[in-house]
């Protein structure tokens, strides 16, 4: 189970099952540059691998004001 | 995913340069980016002083901090628009970023000045985002003018001003063309304005805020429902994506062979700017356009019966 | 849906003018931004002679429609390019039109000229599309040149010109936006080029080939992978969804205030043009690229043991 | 049931219970004015209301080549 935390919107999702990053953005209708993704202090690259009990969070990058 | 430049891990996948990094060649690049702007625009001379707009947004942050390391005699600026909680909240997150990098900080707060944004959406009928730009606009020239600053630095990246650029393009507006860019000229009392980070998109400013440890205010403004190019953003998501490196192609064409040619085209005459006879910033209407606001407001909240003392009511 | 001007029943509903038409309507509409495209750019003076490139699709024979019908002095022009199949199906749709019509027309046959597309694919390296255009410009060209036409009327229509001035513009191409527009003035021996459509989108046209009963050859070309500018006319869509009328918008603004900018810049020194030794067409290499393609193609073939008349295989 | 006839793809669709037009574009992902919707000789609106037994051409409007 990975857990994600999507920020500006304070939503919290959890998937099964999800290999690398390029699925979790792809599941959340994102691409490469649409938002940081991010594993504790890390920058993660869509080639990089989840695991079971990652704690993910998706800073998306566009502004809105 | 490993670094094009070093070979470490990279954090950051930059297909638009065709690159990946790790988060010490990112931060070489950052700085490359800026210094890029900055020399090939001549946008700040030796021994300058540098005020920054800071709204607590990512840009802003990084800006001044990218701007200090690289030495710059930068001070930052932060108009505190006076909306209940959310104007506290990016005031603080300015407020600690500056105290922590021991950065210096100038504050206007917009109650004291006579001019909150929740009056002015109040009292004024005109779009409240538009009003509060302006007044924005107003401070940081009055700041600049008064506190002896050569320079106006804001943080607007490659994404604000392609979607700017594309919106004036889809008009044709040929003012706005003559002139849109990273460097607007010091003139009629007005310090020259600058846009160091044009080179760097949202992405980018992102990860170098990330990176650096800013804290950022993200909530949206209360009164806006959305941002402005939104819509253009999206579509050039979608262009970039089809074809990384688009966005700074556009941008760097128009200003190799865009801009030259409406520069060419005739200008409307400007008309004779003075001081505003209130504030003393440049206006060409006498008393200047938020100074007029203010009178406005001023007016409206002295006969708002909601806003008097009435004993009876109490 | 009524149609707004006369209340019918309504067939054709248009958000991009904020109106929706009954089928007499429509054509009255077709007709007045055909009218109006020829009258404000001066596309066709009174008397001349206008030869209509006609491929067979819709917007080349609404477009031979139309001008015949509007009193014009029009012949029909089809280049048939040789390839199996797909090209006796598109002249088949062309020949059939002009005659149930009764209207001019002249078909030039590319086997005979010695110069088919499907040779120029095998023994030409380069990419089939640029060079089979280049080749039916060619004898547009030389057709209105030898038989005395004045004007070469193309049906490229809105969509089509706003997604091309949109991938100059992304690439700020000044030679390019220097001169794009519905009307190319004659020069060195070329007949006046002419987009009489250019206000029409693809869908107006398309309604009207389908209410005029027009025969369509809609099978694309086999050598092409897809349209060039695709992509762009997706994102067009969506802009003109968003806003209708930001399609006629964006062009209208280019030709009153994008082009007259990029004009003023001074255009790259056109190189002496003289009649191709060959074919007599206006050219600056002494023999025209199309004639240099002929040689090129008829060598290769002659020397195509796969093409040879050889007693052994046989 | 409705009978959609797609132009240029040349293929077949049955539908259930559409009301309108509008509601086989949608579910056809084509805007108003990307396609022909033809019915007979005429043309619909997307308002029209469709009916059991319909026979309706879709003919697609941005050209290929």
């Amino acid at each position: 189970m990975i857990t994600v935390f999507i920020e500006p919107d304070n939503e919290t999702l959890h998937f099964e099952r999800l290999k690398t990053v390029l699925l979790l953005q792809q599941r959340l209708g994102l691409r490469v540059n649409d938002a940081l993704v991010i594993r504790g202090d890390m920058l993660l690259t869509p080639d990089c691998r989840l695991q079971d009990g990652d704690e993910i969070r998706i800073r998306k990058v566009i502004s809105t004001g | 995913m490993k670094c094009r430049k070093c070979k470490a891990p990279a954090e950051i996948d930059l297909p638009s340069h065709n690159t990946a990094c790790c988060r010490a060649c990112f931060a070489e690049y950052f700085t490359g980016q800026v210094d890029k702007a900055i020399r090939h625009h001549g946008l700040i001379n030796p021994g300058e002083r540098v005020l920054v707009a800071l709204s607590g947004g990512k840009d802003s942050l990084s800006l001044m901090l990218e701007l200090s390391r690289q030495g710059y005699d930068v001070t930052g600026l932060h108009v505190d628009l006076g909306i209940p909680v959310s104007s506290a909240a990016a005031r603080a997150k300015v407020e600690n970023f500056c105290t922590a990098r021991g950065l210096k900080l100038k504050v206007v707060e917009l109650i004291k000045e006579g001019l909150p944004i929740p009056d002015v959406k109040q009292y004024i009928h005109r779009p409240i985002c538009s009003a509060c730009g302006k007044i924005k606009r107003h401070w940081f020239n009055r700041v600049a003018l008064t506190d002896g600053f050569q320079v106006l630095a804001t943080g607007h990246n490659l994404d604000d001003e392609v979607a700017r650029l594309f919106a004036n393009t889809l008009r044709w507006d040929a003012g706005y063309l003559s002139d849109q860019g990273p460097c607007l000229a010091a003139e009629s009392g007005f310090a020259r304005k600058i846009k160091p980070l044009y080179r760097l998109t949202e992405f980018e400013t992102a990860c170098y805020a990330f990176l650096n440890g800013i804290e950022i205010h993200t909530a949206p403004c209360p009164y806006s429902s959305g941002a402005t190019f939104t819509g253009h953003k999206k579509l050039w998501s979608d262009l970039e994506y089809t074809s990384p490196g688009t966005k700074i192609a556009f941008y760097d064409g128009f200003l190799k062979r865009g801009r030259p040619a409406f520069a060419q085209v005739d200008k409307d005459q400007g008309r004779a700017v003075a001081p505003c006879t209130t504030c003393a910033s440049p206006t060409s209407t006498g008393v200047c356009g938020v100074c007029r606001l203010k009178i406005a407001v001023t007016e409206r909240r002295a006969a708002d019966p909601d806003r008097q003392t009435d004993p009876d009511r109490q």
